[in-house]
Order: C-alpha cells, then structure tokens, then sequence
C-alpha cells in the first residue's frame, strides 16, 4: 500500500522554516535548504540575514547582468545587499556570530540527537579533509539553532538518533529541526512533535526515527 | 631625494621580493571574492616552496592556489573549508599524503589571526568545545563554560586584495570582498597589497579607510576593470 | 499595525526605560570627545543607582558623570584615567571612602569590552606584566614569554554617542568622537544610542558603517549644532 | 661658582627628539613633553602620529575659530587630521600599539632604571587612584619606547636610578632618555652617554645620575 503521505519538498521544507521567523531577527543561513529560507521571506518582513563572509542585510539573487563577483554569500552565490545593509570583515562578522547577537541560525545536518548535539561537517572519523567552514562557530555562538534536513537518509537510515554516530558540530544547541515530515522542537524530554505533514501518523514517523519522539 | 612615505611598488618582481622559501602566508580572499589573484600569479612566478598557506579555502580550478599545490609548493595548509566544488587539485595532492592540514573553525580562524595582529598570544572560545578539532587543546572551565584555548595565527607574509589604495597604503576593500582580507593585513610580518584604483594622499574620507596604512608595506596596482554596478 | 524594525525612540524616558539599580553601564568618551552627554543626563533623570560605570576618565566638571558620582549613584568605577584636569568629584567622593575603583590600562580596558562583545570570555596580554595592575591575575608563560589574563568586560547597558543613525541602528561616529564607543555597543546587553542625525535606511555607505544596527537597540535624535567643519 | 652648562628647555628636549624620528616611523607621543614633539617635525617630513584614542596622521592644532571638540588628542588638546590621516575606534587603535605595530612611543617618566625598568603613573604604592591610561599598553607594545624628562626632579633627586622605587609601568623596554642633560641609551651595560649639553663634563652628569653611566 503507497504512504498516505507526501514529503514536503525542499523549497516547501524552507517556507515553512521561514514562517517561523519573526520580523526583526538577526538570521544566518547555512548552504543547502538553509540558504532557501531567504526566498521565503517576503521582501516587506525585514528579516536581517547574515551571512558570515561579511555581510549583513542579505537581499535577493541579482538578475543575471547585475552580478557584481565582489557580492556574495556564505555559499558563494551572487546576492544583493538590502538598503541598510552593511559589509565588515570576518573577525567582526564572526563577533556577531560567536558575541551572541545573531537571534537563529538555520543550519543543515547529518544527524541531530534528542539532547540537541548533532553533526554537519564529517561523516565518518575517517573523513581526513572535511570542510568545517562557520558551523562550529555558528553552533555555539548563535542565540538558537534550528536544523532543516531530510528525515532519514537517501537509504532510509534515521537522522533523529539517539546518539550522533557522526563527529560532532557542537553540543546540546538544537532547539528545533524542521524535516520533510515534521517539525519536532528539541526539550529535555527529547524530541516534542509540533507538527507533522498531512496524513502522517506519530506511529510513521516514530517508524523512520530513532530517538523516542515525545506527542506535542 | 625624496624620502616621503610611499608604499606603491613598480613591478611584480618588486611586491614579492624577498618572500623565503618556508614561508607562512596569509591569503585573503572567500571564495573568488577579494582574493588576490594577480598577486598569486606573482608567488608562482616569484619561486618560493615549502609554504604553509591560510586561507579560507583550498583553491579551485588548476590556477592560483591551486597551481601552487599541484607545483608541489606548499608544504601545510591551514583552511576552514578544504574541500568544495572544483577542488581537485587539493584532493589530488593530498591523497598522495604529501599535504599536512590543519582544519580551523572559520571564525577561530579569522580571530586568531587578528590576535596576532593585535598582539594576543591566545585566547579561549566556545567554538569546537567537545567536538573533534578540540582535540589536544586545553580546555578551561571559565563561570561554569567550557572554553577550548585558541593560539594566534601570525604570518609572514599576507597577500590582500583592496580596492583602493594610496601611497602611505591605506586600504578600502570592495562589499564582501573584504572577508579576511583585513585581518590578514594585521598578523603578517610583510603585507603585499594588488589594489583595482591608486588614490591620492587624501583622497579616501579618513572615516572610512578600513586598513590603515600602518598594516601594509607594498600596495602594486593590479587593474582589471569595474564590476558592473550591482 | 507595521512591524518593521524601528529603532528610533521619541523621548529620552523612553530611552532610559528599565535600566535597573546595580546595573553595569558602559559610558563611551573619551575626555569630552564622543560622551553621550545627553544620555547621561537621562539617566540622572531616571534614577537607576547603585551603578558599576566603565569608562575611560572618571568625570570633570559637576555635571554628567561627576553628577552621578556628587548623587552617590556609583558603587564602582572601573577605568583608566580617573584623576585629570577637574576631576573634582571623583577625587571627593574617592576621598570618603565609599567608592570602589578598578584601575585598568586603556588598551587591556577596550580590549576586554571588545572581547564581550566578541564571545571571548577571556584573553592574554603582555600589558602591565610584573606591574602592580597585574597582582593578583594569572600569568602565564606562552612560548618563553610571560603573559596576564584578563577577562571579558561586559556591561548591561552601553550609553554611546553616535554621528548618524538609521531606524536599523546602523551607527557612524565622528572623527576621534569614535573612541571606545564601537566596542562598548557590543559589549552590552541594552545599547542606547545618541544621534546628532536621523538618516533614512540605505542613505549610509554600507562600506562606511561602523557599528551595524545588530549591535544596537534604542536610538535618540539629539541635534545640538554640527561643529565648525575643521 | 655657577654651572658652566645650561640645562635644555622643555621646546629643545623636545626638538632633539624630532630631530632622531626617522621618516616613515609610526610615532606615539605620550602626555607632556612627549606631545611637543610633534611640533618640531617638519610638515614636509612624513611622520605618522599615532594617538591611542583613534588617530593614525595627527596633524597640528587648529585655528581658534577652527577647532572641532571631536578631534581630540590623547592630551585632549585639539588637533587637526593630516592627509592620508584615519580614525578608528579604541579595540583597533590599542591592536595597532598592542600588535607590535608602532615604532616608537615616546613617553614621559618619573624614574628610569639602567636595566630598562621605568615608572610614570604612580608617584607611590600608596597613591589609590593613580591615572595609568595607555602607557602600560604603549610600553608593552611598542617596538621601541623612548623616556624624555628632566634629569632630575625639582629638588635635584636623580630620575636615572639603580631601582626603580616607584611603582613599575613596564620591566625592561626603555631604549633611550632624552633628559635637559643628556642623552643615554639603555644598553645591557646600563646607561651609556651618547650627548650632552654643553660645558658638561660626564663627572657632572655623574653627579645627578643614581646609576652609573658609560661613556659612550
């Protein structure tokens, strides 16, 4: 018998994540479905996206004549700056970062476990040359950590575990995780269920996690 | 004989002069924002080997830093994101086991660069506390928090990218690409600058000169042309 | 009912609005040079006591900083320059004995605050090693060199005069009016601001601003006169 | 008999000081004598003042009716920006002098000793609230620091001395003194003499002087 459900998309995955922002917040996007979420915030929300290279007041995509290569974003993308927005260097942009000042970073990952640690740089200990970039600084400097990622694995393997089999980003500094089944919010009893996609019960989603989910 | 401050070199050969084999060299730039292209064009020309290079990245592609891996220059890299789209070169050679990494957090990165610069031997952050690039560091318990403890990066040589210049070497740096290209002016022994404009003595609003010239010993004038105005 | 961020107070007592008894207030100036004059006499307005102040001069004069002090609203001063030309109630006050006083070299000073406001709970300098500043603080050998440590300095609220401000609280300053105000706006939890001029968002240089809004939470247009173009 | 020498005025200390910058230094110049130096640069000699409070180019005092309050000295005393000048706030300002960036700090003293120790902030341990501002930094930081003051005090106690009896500022970094004498290098010898004014004999200066010089 089929699922009686359907995954939310990717780009669905960021709308949702975006309409949990409030106006006001000071924002950092990780690369991947993170870096969505900006497409999702209306241009009249003033939502002030950071992004670690330098910049804050993130705007759209430019159009293609309008690339300016002196213009972009933490994943190397073409931006545009809003008005009142301004550039400082990389140990100023990490200030705002590692001070505390940025409200939520959305990050992407390969595990996150029901006491908030998870792990979004290396896949094994045996990967020598893995590519940490801001998300170590990130985890542990911003106010709150959201995740946004698929709900298992391409081959089905849970992402919401007991325990991070992968080497660690930081520890215990998830406070929600947004996937293409649910939204679940990270507490001291572990996973708590705010939100599921239509058609899903707690029992299919309980099936595709490891950690022992909590009804919201 | 004029004996007035002026910073600005004629040639290439000039701006890389005395760069030593052994080198640590700071290299500006994310991505192939702000980085300073000609003046690696200039390092591979210049000769030197055996460099440990910092750098946010590990180079793209097959010119600039990348060249220099695959020359069999550069002995360490010490980067926050080694491996991206187009970072062949890098893999290549450091599967052969002839390339010593040091993976940094990009903010401790970029900090312990400026505390070098700004003569702090080290410092202690919550990036990292618990997690594998923690390893063999002090950890200190400061009010209850863990910290692991950070040393200064210094260089002896940064390679910057600015976009305007004058000739006691005052710096401006063009949107994002200013990134690490600041900081790294601070932590080098010798700073060499590839600047798009040359300015007058005056002519940048003294409010807004980001690298004061006290951090830069050569500024060459490397232009390539304006950006379309985005 | 519009929701954009906006910054901008309409009253000094909205302003000042909260500021607790024992709060820690960071006081940006140097001599008279950038001191958020105004705010100060907001706050003798409000009421707050019991107050820890951090800045680099202890007050000239009878009004503003000293007046504070003339009320017995400061428990502690924490600064650098206490006793200079018409320090007259400092030196009173300091007299009776009901005053405590951190003395702190000015750069160990800005460089606490900055590493506040910069998540660094704590640092090494070779400042005032072996001195009488260092007694009492951990000092440690890094490389063959001895070091102090010296920890983060962080304020509840920055009282900071600014230059032009937008509804965001992007900040410029003017010329040496810009001293320790940068660092001591990241440095707090509450940063109130004092503006000559009122911009409209985008009207700063993005390349220009020195404090962006992030860093700042209430903003109060005080035109007193633009000095004499000098 | 009256001395056959005379001593040097606040101005001529001053002057041979400039005389010694080379073009191209970065130079602070700490409160009191210190800060005359800087009228006896030539403008057309490119020496950069540097001043603690965020002024890399500090240029001369301004007309009467051209002073602006927010151009400020460390002294407080209005000056003016020369071209090529920046400002920059305190944390950058104190990593310039902290980073080993400047190179010399000419600062006022009390007591020198012969091993390079100097005092210039309190006059006793049991002065509670001496004004130490910058000069700890400076002194810690700069790549050469050069003490100018009188030889000795007004009631003729010598300032060059063994030990230091005055609280410390800093241990070992004074290179040279310029006093109303005589000008010394600080060597691993001690005080050795490398000028005085005239009609002094080294006997003379001797005779003012704690710590034993050498002739030079």
């Amino acid at each position: 018998m089929a699922d009686s459900f359907t995954p939310m998309s990717r780009a669905a995955m960021a709308a949702r994540v975006a309409r949990d922002i409030p106006e006001g917040w000071y924002v950092n996007l990780g690369i991947g479905i993170p870096t969505l979420v900006a497409d999702h915030v209306p241009a009249d929300r003033e939502v002030v996206i950071h992004s670690e290279n330098g910049i804050l007041g993130v705007g759209p995509a430019p159009a293609a004549d309008a690339v300016d290569p002196w213009l972009i974003n933490a994943g190397k993308s073409p931006v545009t700056l809003r008005p009142g927005g301004s550039y400082f260097h990389h140990a100023d942009s990490f200030a705002i970062i590692r001070g505390g000042h940025i409200d939520l970073c959305v990050l992407g990952a390969f595990q996150v476990a029901g006491n908030g640690d998870f792990a979004n740089w290396a896949t094994s200990s045996n990967d020598l040359a893995p590519a940490v970039g801001g998300a170590m600084d990130l985890a542990a400097g911003a106010k709150r950590i959201w995740v946004v990622m698929e709900h298992t694995t391409k081959e089905g393997a849970p992402r919401l575990v007991q325990t991070c089999s992968y080497p660690l980003t930081a520890l215990g500094v998830v406070g929600r995780v947004y996937t293409n089944l649910a939204v679940l919010d990270v507490t001291a009893q572990g996973f708590v269920v705010r939100d599921m996609v239509p058609g899903l019960t707690l029992r299919d989603l309980q099936d595709r996690t490891e950690a022992r989910l909590v009804a919201g | 004989m004029t004996r007035v401050i002026d910073k600005i070199v004629r040639s290439m050969a000039e701006a890389m002069a005395g760069i030593p084999d052994g080198a640590t060299i700071l290299l500006g730039g994310f991505g192939a924002a702000g980085q300073p292209t000609a003046l690696l064009d200039g390092l591979i020309e210049q000769g030197a080997t055996d460099l440990t290079i910092v750098a946010n990245n590990a180079g793209t592609g097959r010119k600039g830093f990348a060249r220099l891996l695959e020359l069999g220059r550069v002995r360490r890299v010490i980067c926050s994101f080694p491996r991206s789209a187009g970072s062949v070169v890098f893999e290549e050679v450091y599967r052969t086991g002839r390339l010593e990494l040091e993976i940094v957090p990009q903010g401790t990165l970029a900090e312990r660069m400026r505390a070098a610069g700004a003569g702090i031997p080290a410092f202690y952050t919550r990036t990292a506390v618990g997690t594998k690039l923690a390893e063999g560091k002090e950890v200190r318990n400061i009010d209850g928090v863990d910290y692991v403890m950070e040393r200064a990066l210094p260089g002896d040589v940064a390679l910057v990218e600015a976009w305007q210049a004058d000739r006691w070497g005052n710096l401006t740096y063009r949107r994002s690409g200013r990134n690490f290209n600041p900081v790294m002016a601070m932590a080098a022994k010798l700073t060499i600058v590839q600047a798009q404009h040359i300015v007058d003595l005056g002519a940048l609003d003294p409010e807004g000169i980001v690298t004061p010239g006290v951090f830069v010993n050569r500024v060459v004038h490397v232009p390539y042309g304006d950006p379309p105005l985005g």
